[in-house]
C-alpha cells in the first residue's frame, strides 16, 4: 500500500523523520510551513531544538555555514527567497568554497530552506526566483521539489548530505498530492511524473504540477505530452537528463524565473548540443519584476493554459 | 501648539486609524499580507507635523498610517491594496510597496531595513546638490538586528548627513530589562545611534504631544545642519497584529472612550488616538466637536474604500511596463 | 583619422569625459583602475568628486540608489565583483524596482562597476562572474564590454541612461587596443569583430579578445570564423542578436561564466529557439570555483586553445 | 611568564617575521595581491599563547603571522602561495585562504567580516555540541565598517557565545582625534562591542606582553562562560603595506637594533618584534642568544621556502576536484 500525502504533510513529516534522527540538528529560525503553508506544529514540537535568530540574514547564514565547519548542521528557513539577498555573500561565496578549498577535508553540510516564486501578492520584493543565480555557484547543491516524493527526497538529501544545500521551496505546492516510497528517494534523478509520445514538457518545482495540468488539457485534444521533473538543479545531472529526454525529439522547457540565467534555459542548452535535432523550445516568466496584483501575476507567469497552448505552437496543432 | 493645530493633529491620527480599521473590515478583498499602522498614529501624525514639502520620507512595510497622516489620497492607496488601476502605480505596488512622490515619498521599500540605507542616499543627494529639505527614514525595532542599519548609522554620521532615523519600536521588552528586546543585545536601542556619536531620543510614541516635540526637536536640529538624530519611539504592541493578518481585536476605535477612563481594556489605555483625544478634552475641547470630526474623517475614508472596491483592474499590458527605461 | 587606444586608456577617458559633462557627478569610491590597472590619475584629478565609504558594501550601494532616486548621479566602484554580494539586496531587489513600483514616474538611474573573471591569483573568493546572475534581474542593465569603443560606450551608457546599471569589466581587458569612433556607440547593439563564414563566435567582455585570438589561430588552419560581440547582457537585444547571427549556422557560444546561469546558454537558447536548424555550442568555464594556481586557472577557463578546438570539434575538422 | 615562555614567544614572531620577510623579497614568484602579517607578530604570538588544541581560530586575508606562530607547516604555507602541490589544498587556495585544519584553522574567508560572522556558528557549535574549546576570530579595523561584524556581536553577545573578537587594528587614527579612524564614526571601536554588553578592551598591540596578558584574561573569561570578549589591538601600521604589494621599506629586523634605542626610526620604535627583544634583553637574556634564536628560525625559513619554490604543480585535474561532495 503506497501512502499518499499531500507536500506540506510530506514536507513536515520528512523533517520530523531527519530532526528526530539527528538529534543534534539545530534550526535556526522556525518558519518553514509558516506562516503561508498550514501549521504542522513544529513550532510547539521541536522548540528546543529552535534557536530565533535576530533580523540579521547575514550572520545567520554565516553563522550556519560556520556551525557546519565545526560539526553542527543546521537548517535555516530563511522564508521568503529574497531574504536570503542579505546573506548572499556567506551563501554564495563561503560554504561553496570550504570543500574546495581545504582539498575536502573540510566540508559544510548546512541547509537553508526559502520560499521562492509568485505566492500572489508578494510583489515585486517577495516573489523571486533564486535558483537562477544559485544553480551558477559550484559547490552549492539547489533542490527544487515539486511533489511530496520530492519534497521528502530534499529534505532528506539536504539534512544528511555533505554539500551546502538550498532548498528551493514553493508556497503553493503545499496541496499538491502524491505517493510516497517507503524510503526517501535518490533527488538527483529526474522523474517522469507522465509519459506522451508527442512532446516532452521538462521542469522542475510547481510548473511541474502545471505542466501537469497542462497535459490534462492537452489530452483532452489528443495530444500526448510527457512531464519529466528535474528536481536537482545543481549539479544538474546531465547524463540523466540527456538519457530522460533521449525519446523526444519536441521538448518544451517550463520554468518560474525569468528567462536569462533560467535553469531551463541550461537544460535547453545541454539537451540541444546533445542532440542538434531537438526541437526545443522555452517558457518562462516574463521579463518583469512580480506585480502585486493577481492578474497582473497571471500576465507574466507561465499557467497550465500557457504551457498547453506553447505546446500547440511548438507541434504546429 | 494652538488649538487648530492639534485638532489637525487629531484628524490626522483619526485618518489613519479609521483607513486602517475599514481595510481589516474588508481584508477578504486583499490578496496576501497586509501591515496596519494601528498604534503608530503618533509617530505618523508627528511626522505630518514635522515634514516640509521639500523633505523626502523613507517608509517601511508598515507605512498606511504615515501616508494616510500626511494627506496621500486614500482612495488610490485602497486602489493600490485592492490591486485596482487608479494612480500611477497601476496594481503592481500594493500595500507594501505604497508611495506619494508628489508628498515626498518616492519609494517604499518592504525588505527590513531596507530602506534606511536608501534614505541615507537621500540624504546624501540633498548635501551634495544643496536641495532644499532633508529626509525621515522610518523603521521598526525588528531593523535594529540588520547590518545595513549600523552601516547606514555609520554612514549618515561620517557624512553628518540630513537624516532623522525614526525606530517605531512596538517589541515586547526583554523580560529581565537588561536588553532592548530580546533580540537584541544592547541595553537599548538609542545607545546604537549614540556610540555612532548620533544624538538619540527615546520618547513614548503613545503619547501623541511628547511625540510631535521630540521629533520637533530632532527636525529642527537636523535642519540647522547638525548632521543626523535618532529617535526611538516606544510603542505598545498592537494587540491585532498578532496574528497572520491584522484582526480588529480590540475593536472599533470608539473616540467617547477618552471620557471613560477605565472603561476600557489596557489597549485604550496605550491608544496614542485616544491619548490625544484626552488632551484635547483636558484643554477644554468638546467631544462632541471630536465626534464631528470623526464622523467626517469616517465617512471619507467609506467614500474612499467604496470607490477604490469598484474599480476596475489594470490592463495585462500593465504588467511588462515599466520595466526598464524607454 | 580613427583614434586608437588601449581599452584602459578608453576607460579612463570616457569616465573623465563624463565627470566633466556632468558635475554633480559623484563617485563612492575610486578603484575603478586602481589596483589591478595602470592608475590614471582620477584620484588626484578628481579627487573632490569621490567620496570614500568605510568597508560597508550594503550601505554603500544602497545609498547611490537613494541619492539616485532623488538626483543625485553616482558611479560606485566596486573593484572586484564578489564585494558586491555584500550589497546585493539594494543592487537586485532595491535598483531594479523603482522604476516598476511608481509606474515610471521615479527612477534610479545609478552605476556600478564591478572587476569580474579570473584575473588570474585572485582564488574562490576574488574571481566571480556576476553576471549569470545579474541578467536574471528585470530592471538591471547589465553591461559587458569587451573593446575600447565597448568600454567607451558602456561608461557613457551607465552615466547618462536612465537605468540602474552595472559595468562587468574585466582587469585582463586592459592593454587590448581598438578604434573609437567620434561619439559614444549604441551599447544596445551586437557588433561584428570579425567575419568568416564557417562559424560564429558569440560571447562579450574578455571572451571576446579570446575568440580573436581564436580566429587568428583558426585561420591559419583554413577555418573561416566570424565573432560577435554583445556587450548589453540585460536587456538582451533579442532581435539584433538574431539578425546578426541569421548568415550562419554554425554558432559558437563562449563565455567565462559557467555554463548554468550563463549570458551565453541565454542567447543559446533565444537563437536556437528561433532558428531550430543551427548547430549550436556553449564553451564556459568549468563547473569549479577559481583555483589560485594560474596553471589550475587555465584547466578551467576558456583561452584561445580551447576555443579554436571547440570550433574544430564543431565543425569535424 | 618564565624566561622559556617568553623565548617561545620571540620564537613564534620571529618565524613570522622572517616568513613574511623571505616571501618580499621573493614576491615576484607570487601571482595577485598577498598580505603580510609585519606588525601584528604580537598579535599572533597572543593568539599562539592562549590557544588550545581544541580551539578554533578564524583569521583573515593577513593570516601568515598568525599561521607562523600557532607552528603551520611553512613549506606547506609557501607551496600554497607559490600555487604548487603539497599540502592539501593543492594550489587552489593561495595566500588568502592559507588554513590548518590540524591547527584548528578549518577555513580562511578573505572577505573583509566574513570570517567574523563563521566564527559565530563555530562558537555555537561549540556551544551546543558542549565541545571542548573556544573560538577566535580575527579582523582588521576595516571589518568595522561591515554590517555583518554588527550583526555577529549582536549573536554572539545574545547567545552568549566562546568567542574572541580580535581586532587588529593598524588604521591611521583620525585627525582629530574625536573617531575611532576616519571611516568610524564611533570615538572607539571597543564602544562597538561595548554597546552590545560585551567586554571590550584596547591595548597597545606593539607591546607583545601587554597583548598576550590582555589576550590571556580575555581568553580566560570566555572559557569560563563569561560569553564573548573584544580586544582591539591597536597597531602601528607598518609603511610597508602602503603600496599594491607590500615592499621591504624599512629593511630587514636587526635584531640587534634591540641593544640600540633609537638607532631605527619611527617604525623600529613601534616593531612589536624589537619591542619583544627589547623587555627580553631588559629580564638579562643576552643578545647573542637571541641572534642565535633568529639564525636557527631564519634558516628554517629559508629552507622551507627553498624546497617549496622547487615543488611541482599540481595536475590540471586538481582544480575540478573537491566541488561537490563525491
Ligand atoms: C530583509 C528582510 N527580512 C525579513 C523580512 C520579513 N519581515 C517583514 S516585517 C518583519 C518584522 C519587522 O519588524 P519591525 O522592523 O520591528 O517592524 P514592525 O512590523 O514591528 O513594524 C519581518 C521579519 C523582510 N521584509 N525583509
Ligand atoms: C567584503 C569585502 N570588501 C572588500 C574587500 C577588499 N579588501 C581586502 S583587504 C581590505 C582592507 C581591509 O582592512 P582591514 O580589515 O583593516 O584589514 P588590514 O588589511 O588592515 O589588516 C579590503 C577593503 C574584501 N576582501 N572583502
Ligand atoms: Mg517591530
Ligand atoms: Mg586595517
Amino acid at each position: 500500500m503506497t501512502l499518499v500525502l499531500r507536500y506540506h504533510e510530506a514536507r513536515s513529516r520528512a523533517l520530523f523523520r531527519e530532526l528526530d534522527a539527528n538529534p543534534s540538528l539545530l534550526l535556526l529560525g522556525g518558519a518553514v510551513a509558516l506562516p503561508f503553508n498550514p501549521d504542522d506544529g513544529l513550532l510547539e514540537r521541536y522548540a528546543d531544538r529552535i534557536l530565533w535568530p535576530p533580523i540579521s540574514e547575514f550572520a545567520t547564514a554565516a553563522a550556519a555555514i560556520g556551525a557546519a565547519m565545526a560539526g553542527l548542521r543546521t537548517l535555516v528557513p530563511i522564508s521568503t527567497s529574497s531574504f536570503m539577498f542579505y546573506g548572499w555573500a556567506p551563501i554564495v561565496n563561503e560554504a561553496p568554497n570550504v570543500r574546495y578549498l581545504s582539498g575536502g577535508t573540510v566540508s559544510a553540510p548546512v541547509a537553508f530552506h526559502v520560499m521562492a516564486g509568485s505566492r500572489r501578492g508578494g510583489a515585486a520584493q517577495h516573489e523571486h526566483t533564486p535558483q537562477a543565480m544559485l544553480h551558477n555557484v559550484p559547490g552549492l547543491r539547489v533542490l527544487a521539489p515539486a511533489t511530496p516524493a520530492d519534497v521528502d527526497a530534499a529534505v532528506h538529501g539536504a539534512l544528511t548530505g555533505d554539500d551546502p544545500t538550498v532548498i528551493v521551496d514553493n508556497v503553493r505546492l503545499a496541496e499538491f498530492e502524491g505517493p510516497l516510497g517507503s524510503s526517501p528517494a535518490d533527488i538527483r534523478l529526474p522523474t517522469l511524473l507522465r509519459d506522451g509520445s508527442d512532446v516532452l514538457i521538462v521542469s522542475y518545482s510547481l510548473m511541474v504540477q502545471q505542466a501537469l495540468l497542462a497535459a490534462g488539457l492537452l489530452a483532452n485534444q489528443g495530444i500526448a505530452a510527457a512531464v519529466l521533473d528535474v528536481a536537482q538543479l545543481a549539479p544538474l545531472p546531465h547524463a540523466e537528463l540527456l538519457a530522460a529526454t533521449e525519446r523526444h525529439d519536441t521538448v518544451l522547457f517550463v520554468d518560474e524565473s525569468r528567462a536569462a540565467g533560467s535553469p531551463a534555459s541550461h537544460m535547453l542548452a545541454r539537451v540541444v548540443q546533445a542532440r542538434p535535432r531537438v526541437t526545443a523550445r522555452l517558457l518562462c516568466t516574463l521579463d518583469a519584476p512580480a506585480p502585486f496584483a493577481p492578474a497582473l501575476v497571471d500576465a507574466i507567469v507561465p499557467g497550465p493554459a500557457q504551457i498547453a497552448a506553447e505546446v500547440r505552437a511548438l507541434l504546429g496543432r | 501648539m494652538t488649538g487648530p493645530d492639534r485638532l489637525r493633529r487629531l484628524a490626522a491620527m483619526l485618518r489613519a486609524r479609521r483607513f486602517d480599521e475599514t481595510l481589516i473590515a474588508n481584508a477578504a478583498l486583499v490578496t496576501g499580507v497586509f501591515h496596519v499602522s494601528i498604534g503608530h498614529e503618533g509617530v505618523a501624525a508627528a511626522l505630518a507635523g514635522a515634514r516640509r514639502a521639500s523633505d523626502l520620507i523613507m517608509l517601511n512595510h508598515r507605512n498606511h498610517g504615515a501616508l494616510a497622516a500626511i494627506g496621500t489620497d486614500l482612495e488610490v492607496c485602497y486602489r493600490e491594496i485592492l490591486g485596482r488601476d487608479g494612480g500611477p502605480q497601476r496594481g503592481r505596488a500594493g500595500s507594501l510597496h505604497l508611495a506619494d512622490a508628489a508628498r515626498g515619498v518616492p519609494y517604499t521599500s518592504a525588505m527590513v531595513a531596507g530602506g534606511v540605507a536608501l534614505a541615507v542616499g537621500m540624504a546624501l543627494a540633498k548635501q551634495r546638490l544643496g536641495r532644499e529639505g532633508i529626509v525621515f527614514a522610518c523603521f521598526g525595532d525588528g531593523a535594529m538586528g540588520e547590518g545595513a542599519m549600523y552601516e547606514s548609522l555609520n554612514l549618515a554620521a561620517l557624512w553628518a548627513l540630513p537624516l532623522v532615523f525614526v525606530c517605531e519600536s512596538n517589541a515586547s521588552a526583554d523580560r529581565d530589562g537588561s536588553r532592548a528586546n530580546v533580540l537584541q543585545a544592547a541595553r537599548t536601542l538609542t545607545g546604537l545611534a549614540d556610540v555612532h556619536q548620533i544624538p538619540a531620543t527615546s520618547v513614548d510614541g503613545g503619547d501623541p504631544e511628547a511625540m510631535a516635540r521630540t521629533m520637533d526637536d530632532a527636525v529642527a536640529a537636523v535642519r540647522g545642519g547638525g548632521g543626523p538624530r535618532f529617535i526611538e519611539a516606544r510603542l505598545q504592541p498592537w494587540p491585532g497584529n498578532a496574528a497572520f493578518l491584522p484582526r480588529l481585536v480590540t475593536g472599533e476605535l470608539d473616540l467617547s472612550d477618552a471620557e471613560r477612563p477605565g472603561a476600557a481594556g489596557a489597549w485604550s489605555a496605550a491608544d496614542p488616538v485616544l491619548a490625544e483625544a484626552r488632551a484635547l478634552l483636558r484643554d477644554g475641547v468638546a467631544l462632541a466637536d471630536l465626534l464631528v470630526l470623526d464622523r467626517s474623517v469616517r465617512a471619507s475614508v467609506e467614500r474612499a474604500f467604496a470607490s477604490a472596491a469598484g474599480a476596475p483592474s489594470a490592463p495585462d499590458s500593465v504588467a511588462m511596463s515599466g520595466v526598464w527605461a524607454p
